[in-house]
């Protein structure tokens, strides 16, 4: 790299000429290259949210049990009795789709790093996934590292993978999605933040060497995607495991002891970021020499060592005088740890090699004044997709085994058995068991309890196909389902991280969706009183041209009062009645599975939620579940009402058939994979049956008796008879069947 | 024709197995061991190739498939 | 009752261990630095847990044989006391000798998480004492070395010395283990390694309370006879 | 001095990853490929130590920690 500075050189950077200029007149001379380098991972779109800060100003992050909202490493809400819960979804979707095992590997190591940075111990990880079309070799490579590289890096740390969700579309081709989810348990007193503290206090260095890694990676991460992007590939970072576990277990041992000050972990942009936040956040300035910086490599320079992202760092500030206890920790795991700096009141960074300062910035330049754009915003003519294509009628059998054969709605079981789902002896619902995943809480300092009653439950969900019909619609419709799964665990709702990932944001139609999303989000939060207390923005999943389904992931997470009650998702016993909580008539076939499988487009308008409705059943499904009055539960989603049905007879412990009877007189196929907000298909033993219905309607929902458990074939007599072998058949053997199709 | 392919971490790219290892073999006494890194070694059984053919197709499964040319360099052992 | 959990630079089932022991059997448990060279006085059975002990670097368990900890378990195994390796433990103890054999990657190469059905095979041992012989324990495996490999001869003997603790049943082997062995002992039966995880299935909230009989019989074994 | 230690499977441990490897170059049109074994390769940078010296300490290191020779042979390639 050239060292003359110049707008070319800046371009090259990422930044453009206006904010180049900036830059300029902000510091009224031409900035070092360490300048620059610093202010164009800073102000790149991954750092600086720069198209997507005014817009994120409008989801709702407060409710009196929010202890930390947006704004530090992850979100934290009190559980009650002393203990809090942080956690955070992170994207790494650029990185995983370069190198597919190291990039979801960092991707599960970094939001990790970001929920222990709180204090809080990890005990759950999610995921939330999108790949293109599995006829592709490459889809096919990309699938089996993503997911080898999630199990590598959780499985080695000692944290169940519990949940998560894949869906395939070819929308996803160039850009998978890879949205990784940690929870952790803290005692809700001892938050530790990002804000630097006392002038004087030393800046601490802790964990890896550093080496040159992913240098740039934050600007990747601001890219579209070209043909150039093959020569981006050496800025890939490495994971590893067994380093971050020890740096777990060093600061969890140092935040035990009165010392640290404040902490912030090495994500995007290294070092260069996580000083420049301290430093802001806390209103003082900051010094650092690069060169006591523990490194791997010889003859890193300090542009090299500012912006490099070697994984498995974190730094702290310490209270003056401490260092000694925080070395002797440190080294205990063998870590590297090196006093690097202090804190000023100057209200700059500053960076020097040995006695050259190299970098002298004002924090206000570099945080404050970045920019922040209104990106123009476009409605495209979404009506136009909004007809329903005519579907020949009847056939309901070899529909329902093709939907259940679907990769995305077929058994996942293939990829959640390569992650651990049962260290640290709390995993109640698992995997593949429930809707909900289910983990009990540890005991106050994070060690896994025989007496502790209360759980937590989590549920990631988001339907790309619904947000692109109707964006708001379709962000609400997910937001809504991911509540609608905490309920048929029992769980209530208590807050939400998402992960934004949409396309090139300067594309006006991209924009627009975007905005619309966020504005879908904020009316599900706000409906079921759920606050946004973390979250993430990937833009620029694009390449040459093509944009992913809008895509506004969310985690929902909830809380169980008594884990000993929750409902898996499988029927229980034969002669047990199954019930549907909340109308059928709601549901359509916009957008659904069953008409991307036969027309290969995305047509039709998602179904419209009716709120109130929707709300009544979610209460009916806890209150019921918590009752132990229900035997199973299972919420209607992609495919419909009798894919639900299928599933809750097929993916249990046991397998059973079912004779059913589905109300109302529509359209049969829209009646049978019709999609939506507010179902639930239940069941019950016969005696308990009159409770259920007084409970329900109690709780002001709809609810019909629908039929029995029992038998080897689902029969919906006049329309449906499939045996459950077959059934089991497809659904077990779907995504094995698509990975290994060629 | 049994040929190897060596498949070795690119200078630079982090190999914490091999700082474990290295780190093992100093504490074992190895005293001298200033590093280690932890590659692959893949044996190839040909049948009859000659020399130059064996060569140029083994480089080419080294790029298409033996190594993951984001991290790893390869070379031929014939 | 004093049962030590040796931590390893990795280990993370180390707490469940300690967990299932103290919580739910009310035994005194207690965790140990790998960097020690002695367990405490009053250590009457010594537990190597599940974990990625050095990341698993070159094999699963082949830095970890080498920690400090390791000579004072050897000498703990060879006067007899119980010794349990579970998962990354066992590892641990095949490549440490304590355990004849050795560990290769999963049949399937994938790391691989989910219940399986063992079959009791002997109960001639502190850990196995208390189930039935032919009993079916369902309990979790989680891991990616786990295909126990034995050459013929040591196949044979382990057999006619009735050292195979538990097999996946027929059917049910996650790894293509030899013989489909989950378990094995040493000649003098108070070393047992196991790849499945007793300690995630020992409270029926979690699905399994199988592994509990396990832990009662070590933990009540060496009573009385410590260091 | 940088030497290599090369760690093989014995012949007779079934070797799955190998035979997954050869499966897949044959699939992608290497015909020729009879059969894959997969090891591994221990770069060791050993700092300044007289050949025949660093020979023996690498076969030490082999045989105590670098292979596990129940189930793998080694050979030092300096
Ligand atoms: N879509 C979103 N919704 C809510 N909060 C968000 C969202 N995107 C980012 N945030 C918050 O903005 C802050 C900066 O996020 P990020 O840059 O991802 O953090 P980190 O530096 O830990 O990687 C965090 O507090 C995060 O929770
Ligand atoms: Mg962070």
């Amino acid at each position: 790299m050239s060292g003359v500075v110049d707008v070319k050189l800046a371009r090259s950077h990422g930044l453009t000429e206006s904010e180049y200029q900036h830059i300029l007149d902000g510091l009224g001379r031409v900035p070092t290259l360490v300048e620059l380098g610093i202010l164009s991972v800073m102000w790149s779109e991954h750092c600086s949210y720069k198209s997507s800060r005014r817009h994120l100003k409008n989801l709702p992050t407060e409710a009196p049990w929010v202890l930390q909202g947006p704004g530090e490493n992850a979100g934290v809400i009190d559980v009650g009795d002393g203990q809090a819960v942080a956690f955070k979804m992170e994207s790494h979707n650029h990185p995983s789709f370069i190198e597919p095992y190291q990039g979801a590997a960092t991707g599960v190591g970094g939001i990790m790093r970001d929920v222990f940075t709180m204090g809080a111990r990890p005990i759950a990880n999610l995921n939330s996934l999108r790949f293109g079309r599995l006829e592709s070799p490459r889809m096919r490579f990309l699938l089996g590292g993503v997911v080898a590289g999630i199990g590598g890096y959780g499985n080695c740390m000692g944290v169940p993978t519990v949940g998560g969700e894949i869906a395939f579309d070819p929308s996803y081709d160039g850009n998978i999605l890879v949205n990784a989810f940690t929870l952790g348990v803290l005692p809700s007193d001892r938050i530790f933040r990002s804000a630097a503290g006392a002038v004087g206090s030393p800046v601490v260095y802790v964990g890896s060497k550093t080496g040159r890694d992913g240098i740039h990676g934050a600007t990747m991460a601001s890219e579209e995607f070209g043909k150039e992007s093959e020569e981006k590939r050496p800025r890939v970072q490495v994971g590893d495991p067994f380093t971050e576990k020890k740096l777990l277990e060093a600061c969890l041992e140092l935040m035990q002891e009165d010392v640290i000050v404040a902490i912030q972990d090495m994500g995007a942009a290294g070092l260069t970021s996580s000083s420049c936040e301290m430093a802001s956040r806390g209103g003082k300035g900051i010094e650092i020499d690069v060169e006591r910086v523990p490194r791997r490599e010889t003859g890193m320079n300090a542009y090299e060592v500012m912006l490099s992202e070697s994984q498995e760092r974190m730094l702290m500030v310490v209270k003056d005088g401490t260092f000694e206890r925080v070395r002797a920790i440190f080294e205990k795991w063998d870590l590297s740890v090196a006093v690097i700096g202090h804190i000023t009141d100057t209200q700059r960074v500053v960076i020097k090699e040995a006695e050259t300062v190299v970098a002298d910035l004002p924090v206000g330049l570099i945080v404050d004044d970045a920019p922040s754009y209104d990106r123009p915003q476009q409605r495209p003519n979404l009506e136009a997709r909004w007809t329903l294509p005519n579907l020949a009628p009847g056939g309901l059998g070899p529909r329902l085994l093709g939907l259940l054969a679907r990769p995305t709605i077929a058994s996942k079981r293939l990829v959640y058995e390569q992650y651990d789902s049962s260290v640290r002896a709390a995993t109640i619902q698992g995997p593949g068991r429930a809707d909900a995943a289910v983990v009990r809480l540890p005991d106050l300092n994070g060690a896994p309890s025989a007496t502790q009653k209360k759980g937590v439950a989590m549920s990631a969900d988001m339907n790309g196909r619904y947000c692109q019909l109707d964006p708001r619609r379709g962000a609400l419709l997910g937001v809504l389902e991911a509540a609608r799964n905490l309920a048929c665990v029992g769980a209530e709702p208590k807050g939400l991280t998402d992960c934004l990932n949409f396309g090139n944001p300067e594309k006006p139609e991209v924009m627009w969706s975007f905005v619309e999303c966020i504005h879908g989000l904020a009316e599900g939060c706000k409906a079921l009183g759920v606050p946004v207390v973390s979250g993430n923005v990937s833009l620029y999943n694009e390449t040459e041209g093509r944009a992913i389904l809008p895509t506004p992931s969310v985690v929902m997470v909830g809380l169980i009062e008594d884990v000993t009650r929750t409902a898996p998702l499988g029927f229980a016993d034969p002669g047990d009645r199954i019930l549907l909580l909340g109308r059928l008539d709601r549901l359509g076939l916009g957008g659904s599975e069953l008409v991307a499988m036969e027309t290969a487009e995305l047509l039709g308008r998602p179904a419209e939620p009716h709120l109130p409705e929707v709300l009544a059943t979610h209460r009916a499904g806890i209150q019921l579940v918590r009752a132990g009055l229900v035997k199973s539960a299972h919420d209607v989603a992609e495919g419909g009402v009798l894919v639900a049905l299928a599933e809750s007879c097929v993916a249990g412990a046991r397998r059973f058939g079912a004779e059913i009877d589905l109300p109302g007189q529509g359209e049969l196929l829209a009646r049978a994979f019709g999609e939506g907000a507010s179902v639930i298909v239940i069941s019950a033993a016969p005696e308990r049956v009159a409770e259920v219905l007084a409970m329900a309607k109690g709780a002001g929902a709809e609810i019909t008796e629908i039929g029995t458990v029992g038998g080897e074939r689902l029969i919906w007599p006049g329309h449906l008879s499939v045996s459950v072998a077959e059934l089991h058949d497809a659904w077990a053997n779907g995504l094995g069947r698509a990975l290994a199709a060629v | 024709m049994h040929a190897r392919v060596l498949v070795t971490l690119k200078k630079g790219v982090l190999d914490p197995a091999g700082e474990a290892v290295a780190g093992s073999l100093r504490q074992l006494g190895f005293e001298e061991v200033r590093g280690a890194r932890i590659g692959k070694v893949i044996e190839i059984d040909l049948g009859d190739v000659p020399q130059a053919e064996a060569e140029k197709r083994l480089r080419e499964m080294g790029q298409k498939l033996l190594a993951n040319t984001v991290i790893e360099d390869f070379e031929v052992v014939l | 009752m004093r049962i030590a959990v040796v931590t390893f630079p990795g280990s993370n089932c180390d707490e469940d261990a300690v967990h299932v022991l103290r919580n739910v059997l009310g035994v005194a448990a207690f965790k140990v630095w790998h960097r020690d060279t002695q367990l405490p006085a009053g250590t009457e059975g010594v537990i190597l847990p599940g974990g990625f002990s050095y990341g698993d670097a070159l094999r699963s368990g082949a830095l970890a044989r080498f920690s400090p900890i390791m000579g004072a378990v050897r000498a703990h195994a060879e006067k007899g006391g119980p010794v349990l390796g579970i998962c990354n433990g066992m590892q641990i103890l095949v490549e440490s000798g304590l355990l004849p054999g050795a560990m290769l990657q999963n049949s399937s190469r994938k790391f691989v998480c989910r219940w399986v059905g063992i079959q009791v095979e002997t109960l001639h041992s502190p850990f196995t004492r208390f189930y039935q012989k032919g009993q079916i324990l369902n309990v979790p495996v989680a891991h990616h070395e786990g295909c126990y490999y034995a050459p013929p001869e040591l196949l044979a003997q382990l057999k006619a010395e009735d050292r195979i603790a538990f097999r996946y049943q027929a059917g049910d082997n996650p790894n293509g283990a030899a013989d489909d062995i989950a378990g094995l002992l040493n000649p003098g039966r108070n070393v047992l390694g196991m790849m499945p995880h007793p300690e995630r299935a020992s409270e029926g909230l979690l699905g399994s309370e199988d592994g509990k009989a396990l832990f009662v019989g070590m933990a009540s074994a060496w009573a009385g006879r410590a260091a």
